[in-house]
């Protein structure tokens, strides 16, 4: 039964993607290469706190959700391993993060918190 | 599953929750005094009502207890290990808790005198050693096996053992690293949080690349790493905390407005 | 976690029968087939659903107690059946009972009971967890009600519970502490049981069953999961404020100190409006499955059903401003949610259009699960049509406030989603019990049903209109309200009528039954899967896990089109259908630690209220039975494999055990 | 007899009968599912208090905000801590399922313990903040900041306690590379705490109030 199971399972939104899964998981190596990486941006975002060595202007808030969101996107994607899994887990997640974001930022519109 | 014991003291259960109610409506409580345990109103006689009702929570623990681990069940106990009758000479296991009872029993008394902290402590030892010891006694003869013994006990008591010495321990190192942190200056704070992270991390880099190298020097560092810990926890708490400059009532004006709700920018 | 002992207790050496009584006295894991202590420690997903849907229907008993009673009070002016005070605590706690007590959970009753069975699944994915759903949502029901003893009084504050009427300066009573306490607890069982039911409408499906092949109704369960999923924690975030207000003197909806209401509501309606989807999906769902049955043709539109179900879950997102368009949210605010709240119209007017689509043109039989299927159609409509009057924002200014708010709300929630899920009782019935529900008073309790109904609902409109508005406790002579007002609580007390009928023919047709021939697996001719089954579903459900080939699979089994293109029967229900014998199947082992997890909530939530040891300790055994939970196998290595056969013999003679479906 | 091994909290558990690779309709394992589902579902949860604190930031009530004794230094290296707890995560759970159990089980506590100094750290800042005068109670925008910070830190500290049961269970040989699995689950909980703790330092902290 299985195996005439296994060719119907196919559908295009997930079983496509697993095949690549749970073998490409990174080295130690890896990880500590990232988790380097991660500690440079943090000390650049710290290096900001100090306005003395560096005026940073206007570009200092974009700068600093820059670096906020590739840090975020380090971690989500090589910690947590959406890069190396299912595109299915990072779909529910996203959408949650997405939402979030859509519906709080429309919030704090509301509450004209830009302005 | 009902033995006799159960029996026992659920009867007393019933015959003291109905005296405690006839007690304390015919000293004059209010309709609904008696049965709401005495909430919102009077019961009467408090004393002889609480009495009664303390009585009854007794009798109903001990029922449940005897019922819950079917002890003094001799006839099933029997049965469980087929046989003739029950075997009353197991030896027992060995156990270190009369030793922290012990331990308990003088800390509370030194607290008495000395500090409410080591009387809590004592306390505490005294009740911890209360249950682990009753739970090892009772597993000791739940079988004539050891191993299941241990097991069984492994299976009632792990799952709140795991949680609480896993919180405590969490605890201790939060509670002894906050104190040191607060006693020493703003800046120090911020070296003293840095290196003692970088030495976590190295020491478990060493010893996790190299198990071999470090074992027996993490056996012995560990543990007085830990010491370190605590004690330096202590002794900071012991010492206080450093001043710190109470903001007063500053500037910040424009907080009082409901500032967006206004139709009409 | 998955850290289980390898065999939780290992035998002696060569032994084995030596321990066959456990010495673990209460800690001894539950075996199947033991009376009431099979239905405490159940994990299976049949029995969680009906677990859920005796609930529910409970709280529609006390939820309906307090419509008569605010019925009774406004029945004519000046009206002293209940003190103001008392009447704003019925009120609120009718808002709260029907919303999270009764409709939630009946549409949950459905999901667990359906979703696995219509793909083809054996149980949901976790069974514990979803036992631990139930006996969540359970402890927070009986939680949130007994304010009205040990708190001083149900909750005053409307089921929105405005701030700052929430506060400790308006409600210094303890309702609003059991509201937000008992609120969370009900979250988490929500949320348990959305991750659950979505991993197991994800991860479950029978081989073929893809996403497009599923029922329309798991289709709105699963759309249903994802908004709960999102929607709790933001009440739960509101929630959590509320109660630092007032237990822990915070200062979030102070206004004196600078804090903002229009926070909390916004919070609360960012949640309330995804809830209104959580509401009427899932009926939508029953409506879609019972509509094409009873007009012998398949859905029409499935594709345009299933987006657009998936096109109100992310709309609804987008529109909950509309609640607040006299709150001073400013005029771009209000013209941006006024749009999206008519666009949302569109998805839920193309499915109104789709169902009688489906019957254009179809041999259609009126059954009474059919009638209150149309008649949700009908009602609900009525209730979107004055939905929309409230997306134009001039109007709405109008309305806020009034009964025709009241009026309109309850046309979307009792004439789209409890007339729904009735229909949905009337169709299943058979399915779970293994008898009819009787149609003849069926018919007595869906007419006066109907009627009642609109003469408690449709002259609020009117009243609305005129200008009463909603909460007051009464109102004066003079007014023009007194007509209306008696018309609608004699129209409640033709509802109640027709619940006591509903209630008279459950236990009648119980009665029946042995008199009656049983209906088999299918008795209306349906399409999907869980009618290829036995009535009462076996506790296995499935004999083999059923291929599936195409939307309507059952369907498709039992019928072909023939060379000239007409449909015939190319086979019986009885030569389809799975017989329910198999053995050897594996089942997940009971457990009691769901309810023991269940038990120390409520605990924590009075020891939040009265005193913090209690919550210490309720926060220990909650933690405790995690553990033991964590540490139990998923499957009890000593229980039979087949359970299910020997289950009849060891009787305890329980009530509970009369009903058991099996 | 088709005994498909459809249910199971844990799909590669339960294989008595079924050798079945394809034991779910995705492929995935169903408790790795659900934990996605529930952190997509914790993002409204954070984003709600984030929204909370942004909001009331500068209503101070005419008293002292949390953003006037803010201790930047301090925080950075309390995020850092948090950083590296996430690398000591992810080889802990890559030694787990090489099957080295003391290389994992060092990390494990590795990472247990840089959480309890990034606890302990944030006791030491609370109280700090409350001797400078800003408690739960002063305003608006102080209580917005604990209620976030707090809920973060419980998050972090329920976090400890599992992986403090995941280095027991390691001690008792227990956790082998058959039940890696849990500690990815764990560590996924682990990783979305740091990941929203990036999101409050950069947004709360270093962001500047006006």
């Amino acid at each position: 039964m299985s195996d005439t199971a296994t060719s119907e399972h196919s559908e295009p939104d997930t079983a496509a993607e697993h095949h690549d899964t749970e073998h490409a998981h990174p080295s130690d190596w890896a990880y500590v290469k990232i988790a380097v990486v991660l500690a440079v941006i943090t000390a650049l975002e710290v290096f900001t706190y100090f306005e003395s060595v560096v005026d940073w202007g206007v570009a200092l808030v974009p700068s600093l959700i820059f670096m906020m969101i590739v840090k975020f996107y380090l971690v989500a994607t090589w910690f947590m391993h959406l890069r190396f899994d299912s595109k299915l887990f990072g779909r529910m997640f996203t959408a949650g993060l997405i939402l979030a974001v859509g519906v709080y930022l429309v919030t704090l519109t509301v509450f004209e918190f830009w302005v | 599953m009902f033995t006799t014991g159960f029996k026992f003291f659920f009867g007393l259960f019933g015959a003291f929750t109905a005296a405690a109610l006839v007690y304390g409506y015919t000293t004059g409580g209010n309709h609904v005094g008696p049965i709401s345990l005495g909430w919102k109103g009077g019961v009467g006689d408090h004393i002889g009502y609480g009495v009664l009702v303390g009585l009854a929570f007794v009798s109903l623990l001990v029922s449940l207890v005897l019922v819950s681990f079917r002890d003094a069940d001799a006839s099933a106990q029997a049965r469980l290990q087929n046989l003739a009758e029950v075997l009353t000479d197991q030896p027992v296991a060995a156990s270190f808790w009369p030793v922290v009872a012990a331990f308990g029993m003088g800390a509370a008394a030194v607290g008495l005198v000395l500090h409410p902290m080591v009387f809590v402590l004592g306390l505490a030892l005294i009740f911890l050693s209360l249950i682990e010891w009753t739970m090892d006694a009772w597993s000791d003869r739940a079988t004539g096996d050891r191993a299941i013994n241990r097991e069984l006990r492994n299976r009632i008591m792990a799952p709140i053992e795991i949680p609480v010495v896993g919180t405590l321990g969490v605890a201790v190192v939060v509670l002894a690293a906050s104190r040191i942190l607060l006693n020493v200056s703003k800046l120090e704070a911020v070296w003293v949080a840095g290196v003692v992270s970088a030495l976590i991390l190295g020491g478990a880099w060493v010893y996790a690349s190299r198990p071999g190298l470090g074992r027996r020097l993490v056996r012995i560092l560990g543990p007085v790493a830990a010491l370190l810990l605590v004690v330096g926890g202590v002794l900071a708490a012991v010492a206080g905390e450093r001043e710190f400059v109470h903001h007063e009532v500053d500037t910040h004006e424009e907080s009082g407005e409901p500032a967006v709700t206004e139709e009409g920018h | 976690m998955a850290i289980t002992e390898k065999t939780p207790l290992e035998l002696g050496p060569g032994d084995t029968a030596r321990y066959a009584e456990r010495p673990l006295g209460v800690f001894t894991r539950p075996q199947e087939g033991r009376g009431w202590r099979d239905w405490l420690s159940t994990v299976d997903h049949k029995r969680i659903g009906i677990l859920y849907g005796a609930s529910a229907m409970f709280f529609f008993l006390v939820g309906g107690v307090e419509a008569l009673l605010i019925r009774l009070q406004l029945a004519a002016p000046e009206g002293s059946v209940l003190g103001a005070d008392v009447y704003n605590q019925v009120y609120t706690m009718h808002g709260v009972t029907m919303v999270f007590l009764f409709i939630m959970p009946l549409a949950a009753a459905f999901a667990n009971y359906f979703i696995p069975l219509q793909i083809g699944a054996r149980d949901v994915a976790f069974p514990r967890l979803n036992a631990l759903s139930y006996w969540i949502w359970l402890s927070g029901a009986i939680f949130l009600n007994t304010s009205w003893i040990v708190g001083g009084g149900g909750a005053d504050c409307g089921w929105f519970c405005y701030s700052t009427n929430s506060g400790v300066a308006f409600s210094p009573s303890h309702g609003v502490d059991f509201y937000a306490i008992g609120l969370q607890i009900l979250g988490i069982a929500s949320l348990v049981s959305s991750v659950n039911l979505i991993v197991t409408c994800l991860n479950m499906r029978a081989p073929g069953m893809t996403l497009m092949r599923m029922p329309v109704l798991t289709w709105m369960l699963l759309i249903t999961q994802f908004l709960l999923l999102f929607a709790l924690p933001v009440i739960t975030v509101a929630l959590f404020l509320l109660m630092f207000d007032r237990l822990f003197d915070a200062q979030f909806f102070n206004p004196d100190a600078g804090a903002d209401p229009l926070l909390w509501q916004h919070l609360f309606w960012i949640f309330g409006h995804p809830e209104v989807y959580i509401i009427i999906l899932p009926a939508f769902g029953v409506v879609s499955e019972i509509i094409p049955t009873f007009s012998r043709k398949p859905l029409f539109g499935y594709e345009f059903m299933v987006f657009s179900g998936i096109a109100i879950g992310f709309m609804g997102w987008g529109v909950w401003a509309h609640h607040m368009f006299v709150s001073g949210i400013g005029p771009i605010s209000v013209a941006a949610f006024s749009l999206s709240t008519m666009f949302i119209a569109v998805p839920t007017g193309v499915k109104v259009l789709n169902w009688l689509a489906t019957m254009w043109g179809g041999k259609l039989r009126f059954t009474v699960a059919m009638k209150f299927a149309v008649a949700t159609v009908a009602m609900f409509t009525i209730g979107g049509l004055s939905g929309v009057t409230h997306s134009v924002a001039p109007a709405d200014t109008q309305q806020t406030d009034t009964y025709y708010i009241v009026a309109h709300f309850h046309y979307v929630i009792f004439g789209g989603g409890v007339l729904g899920l009735f229909a949905g009782l009337y169709f299943w019935w058979p399915k779970v019990w293994g008898h009819f529900l009787n149609e003849r008073l069926g018919n007595w309790n869906f007419w006066i049903m109907l009627v009642g109904f609109n003469l408690t609902f449709g002259p609020m409109h009117i009243l609305g209109l005129q200008g009463m508005s909603r909460r007051i406790d009464t109102y004066a002579r003079g007014y023009g309200f007194e007509f209306w007002n008696m018309a609608a609580t004699v129209g409640s007390l033709l509802i109640a009528v027709s619940v006591l009928i509903f209630m008279w023919n459950v236990v009648k047709s119980k009665r029946d039954a042995p008199h009656l021939p049983p209906p088999g697996p299918d008795p209306w001719d349906a399409r999907s899967l869980e009618w290829s089954i036995p009535s009462p579903v076996p506790t296995h459900n499935f004999d083999t896990v059923p291929q599936v080939h195409g939307r309507d699979e059952w369907w498709h089994t039992k019928y072909a089109e023939n060379d000239e293109g007409q449909v015939v029967r190319v086979a019986t229900t009885e030569e389809a259908a799975q017989t329910g014998e198999a053995t050897g199947v594996h089942l997940p082992s009971p457990s009691f630690w769901p309810l023991a997890v269940a038990v120390g909530l409520p605990l924590i939530g009075y020891g939040l209220i009265f005193n913090l040891w209690l919550a210490l300790v309720g926060a220990l055994l909650t933690i405790a039975s995690l553990y033991s939970w964590a540490m139990e196998p998923v499957d009890d290595p000593d229980a039979a494999h087949d359970h299910h056969e020997e289950h009849h013999e060891d009787d305890d003679a329980d009530p509970d055990e009369e009903s058991d479906p099996r | 007899m088709s005994a498909e091994p459809l249910v199971a909290d844990h799909a590669h558990e339960v294989s008595d009968h079924g050798h079945d690779p394809h034991a779910t309709t995705t492929g995935l394992s169903h408790i790795k599912l659900a934990m996605w589902v529930f952190l997509g579902s914790e993002c409204l949860l954070f984003g709600g208090l984030i929204s909370t604190y942004l909001l009331y930031k500068t209503r101070g009530n005419g008293r002292t905000l949390p953003t006037d004794v803010f201790d930047i230094p301090f925080t950075s290296v309390s995020s850092f801590v948090l950083l590296m707890s996430s690398l000591t995560m992810v080889l802990a759970l890559s030694a787990v399922s090489r099957g080295e159990a003391e290389a994992g089980r060092t990390w494990l506590l590795a990472t247990a313990l840089l959480g309890g100094v990034f606890v302990g750290g944030q006791v030491y800042e609370f109280t700090a903040f409350v001797r400078e005068g800003v408690a739960f109670t002063t305003n608006p925008a102080s209580s917005a900041f604990f209620t976030l910070t707090g809920f973060h830190g419980v998050h972090v500290s329920l976090g400890i306690v599992m992986l403090m049961s995941l280095f027991v269970a390691s001690v008792k040989g227990k956790l082998t590379q058959r039940n890696a699995e849990t500690v990815e689950i764990v560590g996924l909980y682990w990783h979305f705490v740091d990941i929203v703790w990036i999101f409050i330092f950069t947004v709360i902290y270093l962001i500047p109030a006006d």
